[in-house]
């Protein structure tokens, strides 16, 4: 049945779809309604599962982690500066090898502090070994998450669900809220190989010697790896099941397309309104949106962009000294490709300022530009500064 | 000229006698244990006058790194892998908050499984936090740049914490011939370690009060310009270095016998010292072979390894760490900074967790390279086991 | 032989520990007081990284690593997934070192006893960060040499007292905490059967002394260990829901100096500070109500 | 999963005798038991840190493959029955 829901709200209730038997959480903005909620449906019996009110996140996801090797599905939520805290499990996490998924509600990092919205926290991770998954509205927050046990189950590997902070977790969309028998039918119950048992006693995280480091870390890359197909096998599963399609990529007017703008996470909707705007008056724009941005998409998006003759990426995070994640690995997809698109970076949004139309068009335009002159001057430029604020020449 | 056989720790811990570095907030973890424990002896024996602060964590290490700095103390800490990531969350705050903090990375593997051995996922997942990350070959490197990094840090035009890298054991426990400058000229080359205090009971201010979404990004936006102005920082600092202690490092990034070459592997760390060795018996037999060692991995030299490849077909790039779900990080920024040109890059994931690149490793990197030249590869991204 | 020990061994020979480790003693009885039916939760520390080298490992029960700050949060997610899977009689333990314990996993252990999951947490306290090479922690005892507290011209040894971990988790209100020495066997296994019998969170703090670290020879381990009791310098005591019973009362206290000169880390001590040292051993054995 | 190298069990690893192979490499003395002087107190078994020492009907064995030499149940035997001797 359709409701209105918030971000927040639709990761709470796919977490109680799931059937999730232990949350350990810890209380940051904006992430607060999403442990809010599920409070609620545990105290009111909704939910048969144990709630661990951790003292910080840090212990969030160690609780999870115990949890998870105990052989129940455990879920925890965070943003930001929690998600910076538990970094360190992270790493820990992926190598054991633990099916947890987390919704992370993206807030941009400080200092200075911010509880506003950008990428730059999850994209601050991408190397953890966590498939990280972006949603642009909260329909996606509730299938990604219902999608993303699927995915951790059967490949052993944690999931990152991430969604934009205040614009998706604040802002109430219609959902369609599936039947709990329709989700027990596309969601088995979990198993776990070899759980912390006393009846078969075993040993999780020993020393790995030089000799045998490498095979582990190789057999997570494999893994996350296979997470490709697997998400594109879930996504065919869950078209059956909830007749809602998702995949690694989502193209939209992009096959004939001469400019290309590629984005992740909310922007993508405004930028589709940008895309219709150009398309009525003839020029070929379109627009791809990264889902999956580990594992990264790289014969998708050869295949995406490979026809354009240049690529505008727009994203909310920023790698001082270097260009923003995205801009890298798709520069790295396409490197030894013959005919590679020209591709310009484009930083905005950071901080919750407003990615405006009138800045999607600037990249549209700048991008159009290099396609003429067929060459990049300037690889990376910033939307929206406002140069009054701290006399800044850009 | 002092000239002595000591471990890449040990040179650490010389270098920060030698910046007069003031607080020393630490916690210990292998590898880098000995460079805390030289610091004590020093501070014990009287020869240091500086604060070392044994502290509960190493997230508390940099908490009290960051009051310390902002109260114009010159600051130090050191740590490695489980370490660097426990205090994650605040390395982003103190490049945020533009602390001048130096910070020596002892590289070791990230666990699980647990290991102690070196490889640099540690230091190369710290990409996006802003701190300038620089990496050394030879012990005698990691004293030179461990006193750049203080004047490069509190350079008025960058104020970005610096951390700089060293090979878990393969350089933090390997004891080096290294020439230690005198007190003298290093005071000499460092400016005044201390600076004004921002916090000041006689001019009371906030810091890092929470700017609205109409301010944030434009605090973002500094940071990236004192990443380039630390793109000639770092090369000044290193000329300048070279002009009063007779050792430079050619700043950002070394061309080595790119002469005529057509293939070239970029790496960093001490694994360079080896692939020195490979290219020069490769370029005995012919072989159109070089070499480009990054020194600075943020601020990423784009320009300069652009100016490097132009005669290049194809690029090795030789990452001692993992991007899971993609693949090798150094290839990552490569691939970007080499759009414009047409060399074609390969990526090699090698030495995880301790174990040995060898001669012979890097001699098959070179063939794949060489073969490149003609064959489109498959795979962009090769696991090296 | 006395019905508290069984036979069984759930802690395997042929792990890397020192030759005459306190702390593997003490995991060894602790594994004999608990039986089979136990998830162990360990720090990083010594008994891990000598316990655990892939693909073998010593422990005879389930057993998960995480990190080093977060033993009690590992457990208390354990301890949640056993509650929620209806699993009955299976004890959660997290085992953690003196800096595991009392610096780097403070925050972890506070959160988890004032949430009161149902777990043991035991601490080996061997007095400093010993699997990184002796460097000091909280609980390294007032005046001991380390090797980031030399012995030089203007420092001499660690210049603050022990931190008293048992105090503060006592003071959560937790139903039951006990110090304990691997010199008394007996003591320490009753005081771990005790807190497997209690529902809630229970804290055992084992002082385990350490050959390489303390500066002695393996063989006067045990002799150490009981020369701390002897001399008031380590006190064996429970605290049951807040009342304060001391188990073991050294008819008459030895000097502590007897204590303090078999170890090679304590030879620097002047007779002052010695003297210093015996005076705060007296003032807390007065406090505690030992002779 | 079939595509994976190495072995499918993530990061663990069974319970086994020997985690390390053989200790008893490292020892420079090692205990010996004279059997008649000893009163089968079993201090020498409760107090072994690396569980070397097992009970038969006889009395204590030392189990020489992981027996390290550290000394304590010679130091401990109340009847000093084990003394240590060079390898």
């Amino acid at each position: 049945m359709k409701q209105a829901l918030t971000g927040n709200e639709a990761a709470a209730i796919a977490a109680k779809l799931a059937r999730v038997k232990v949350i350990s959480a810890y209380p940051i903005t904006p992430q607060t309604a999403v442990v809010e909620r599920l409070a609620e449906f545990v105290a009111n019996g909704e939910l048969d599962a144990e709630f661990i009110k951790v003292e910080s996140e840090h212990s969030a996801l160690s609780a999870c982690i115990g949890a998870a090797a105990t052989g129940t599905r455990t879920f925890t939520a965070t943003s930001s500066q929690g998600l910076m805290l538990m970094s360190e499990m992270l790493f820990v996490a992926s190598g054991l090898r633990l099916p947890i998924v987390m919704a992370n509600a993206n807030r941009s990092l400080s200092a200075p502090l911010s509880i506003w919205c950008d990428q730059q926290d999850s994209m601050a991770v991408r190397d953890s070994g966590w498939v990280q998954l972006y949603c642009e509205n909260n329909q996606e927050v509730l299938d990604s998450v219902l999608q993303a046990y699927r995915v951790a189950e059967e490949l052993l590997l944690p999931v990152m669900v991430c969604f934009d902070g205040f614009i998706l977790s604040h802002t109430a969309e219609p959902v369609d809220i599936p039947g709990q028998a329709e989700v027990d039918e596309f969601l088995p119950p979990y198993k776990l190989p070899n759980p912390l048992d006393p009846c078969r006693p075993v040993t999780m995280g020993p020393v790995g010697v030089p000799e045998c480091y490498e095979e582990f870390r190789c057999m997570l890359q494999e893994a996350t790896r296979a997470s490709k197909e697997k998400l594109i096998e879930v996504g065919r599963a869950f078209w059956k099941h909830f007749r809602r399609r998702y995949g690694l990529i989502e193209r939209y007017r992009s096959n004939d397309a001469d400019v290309l703008l590629l984005t992740m996470g909310s922007l993508g909707s405004s930028a589709k309104d940008i895309v219709d705007s150009y398309r009525k008056r003839g020029e070929k724009v379109g627009l791809v949106r990264v889902r999956s941005f580990r594992p990264f998409p790289v014969k998708e998006l050869i295949d995406a962009l490979g026809s354009a003759k240049a690529v505008s990426v727009l994203e909310k995070d920023v790698s001082p000294g270097s260009a923003g994640a995205l801009f890298l690995d798709t520069a790295a997809a396409f490197i030894n490709v013959k005919r590679a698109p020209l591709m310009l970076d484009f930083i905005c949004g950071l901080g919750g300022r407003d990615v405006s139309s009138l800045h999607i068009r600037e990249a549209v335009r700048a991008a159009t530009r290099a396609a003429e002159i067929g060459e990049v001057r300037k690889a990376v430029r910033w939307l929206g500064l406002r140069e009054k604020l701290v006399g800044l020449r850009i | 000229m002092v000239a002595r056989v000591m471990s890449g720790n040990e040179v650490v811990a010389y270098g920060v006698k030698l910046s007069r570095a003031e607080i020393v907030p630490s916690y210990p973890i292998t590898p880098q244990t000995t460079i805390v424990e030289q610091i004590a002896e020093f501070i014990a024996n009287g020869e240091m006058r500086a604060e070392l602060m044994r502290v509960e964590s190493e997230y508390a290490a940099m908490g009290a790194c960051i009051g310390a700095s902002l109260m114009g103390a010159r600051t130090f800490t050191a740590t490695s892998s489980q370490g660097l990531a426990f205090m994650h969350e605040l390395t982003h705050w103190a490049a945020g908050s533009r602390l001048p903090i130096v910070m020596a990375v002892v590289n070791r593997a990230m666990a699980p499984p647990w290991n102690i051995w070196a490889d640099q996922q540690d230091v190369l997942s710290q990409r996006d936090t802003g701190w300038l990350s620089l990496f050394c070959e030879t012990n005698q490197e990691v004293l030179d740049t461990c006193i750049q990094a203080f004047r490069i840090s509190e350079d008025r035009e960058v104020l970005l914490p610096v951390m700089f890298s060293l090979d878990g054991f393969m350089l933090s426990h390997t004891s080096e011939p290294v020439e230690l400058p005198k007190q003298g000229d290093v005071d000499g080359f460092l400016p005044e370690s201390r600076r004004p205090p921002l916090l000041d009971v006689d001019h009371p201010t906030t810091l890092f009060n929470v700017p609205v979404p109409e301010q944030y990004m434009e605090f973002r936006h500094w940071i990236e310009k004192s990443m380039d102005a630390a793109r000639r920082v770092i090369p000044k600092a290193d000329r300048e270095f070279k002009r009063r202690f007779g050792r430079g490092y050619r700043g950002m990034l070394e061309p080595y016998w790119l002469e005529g070459a057509e293939v070239a592997l970029l790496t960093a760390g001490s694994v360079c010292g080896t692939v020195r060795d490979v290219v020069e018996s490769l370029r005995k037999r012919g072989e159109k072979v070089g070499m480009i060692k990054l020194r600075s991995f943020r601020p990423f030299p784009s320009e300069e390894l652009r100016r490097a490849c132009e005669g290049l077909r194809v690029l090795g790039v030789a990452d001692r760490a993992c991007s899971f779900g993609m693949g090798g990080i150094i290839f990552s920024d490569v691939s970007a900074a080499l759009q414009p040109l047409n060399v074609r890059v390969l990526g090699f994931i090698a030495g995880l967790g301790g174990r040995d690149i060898t001669h012979r490793d890097i001699w098959r990197m070179f063939k794949r390279c060489i073969r490149a030249i003609e064959v489109t590869p498959a795979r962009a991204i090769e696991w090296f086991v | 032989m006395r019905e508290e020990l069984v036979e069984e061994e759930l802690f395997a020979p042929g792990h890397r520990a020192c030759a005459g480790c306190g702390a593997t003693l003490a995991v060894r009885l602790a594994l004999k007081a608990l039986g089979k039916n136990v998830i162990v939760a360990n720090a990083t520390g010594c008994v891990e990284v000598i316990s655990t080298p892939y693909p073998e490992t010593a422990w005879r029960v389930p057993w998960i690593h995480a990190a080093f700050e977060n033993a009690a949060a590992v457990a208390s997610g354990v301890e949640a997934a056993l509650k929620s899977l209806g699993r009955r009689g299976v004890k959660v333990v997290a085992i953690a070192g003196d800096g595991g314990t009392a610096d780097i996993g403070l925050q972890a252990l506070s959160g988890a006893v004032e949430r009161g999951h149902d777990f043991i947490y035991i601490c080996y306290d061997n007095e400093a960060y010993m699997n990184t090479g002796i460097q000091r922690s909280s609980a390294t005892p007032f005046g001991a040499w380390t090797t980031t507290t030399p012995v030089g011209r203007v420092k001499r040894g660690k210049d603050r007292p022990k931190k008293d971990v048992p105090a503060i988790i006592a003071a959560h209100g937790a139903p039951y905490v006990a110090t304990a020495s691997v010199a008394y066997p007996i003591d320490l296994i009753k005081k771990l059967r005790k807190a497997a019998a209690t529902e809630g969170p229970t804290y055992i703090h084992i002082h385990c002394p350490c050959p390489p670290g303390w500066r002695f020879d393996s063989d006067k381990m045990i002799e150490v260990a009981r020369l701390a009791v002897l001399s008031g310098a380590w006190i064996l005591y429970e605290i049951k829901n807040g009342r304060l019973n001391v188990t073991i009362k050294p008819p008459k206290r030895r000097p502590v100096s007897d204590y303090l000169k078999m170890q090679g880390r304590f030879k620097h001590l002047t007779d002052a500070e010695i003297a210093e040292i015996q005076r705060t051993v007296d003032e807390r054995c007065r406090h505690l109500g030992v002779g | 999963m079939k595509s994976w190298r190495g072995p499918p069990v993530p990061v663990a690893a069974r319970p086994s005798v020997g985690s390390s192979g053989r200790t008893s490499s490292w020892r420079i003395q090692k205990p010996v038991v004279n059997l008649k002087r000893c009163t089968r107190c079993r201090m020498c078994w409760i107090f072994c840190p690396d569980v070397a020492i097992s009970f038969t009907k006889r009395g204590p064995a030392i189990n020489h493959d992981y027996c390290k030499g550290c000394g304590i149940c010679a130091n401990e035997c109340p009847a000093k029955a084990i003394t240590m001797e060079a390898l």
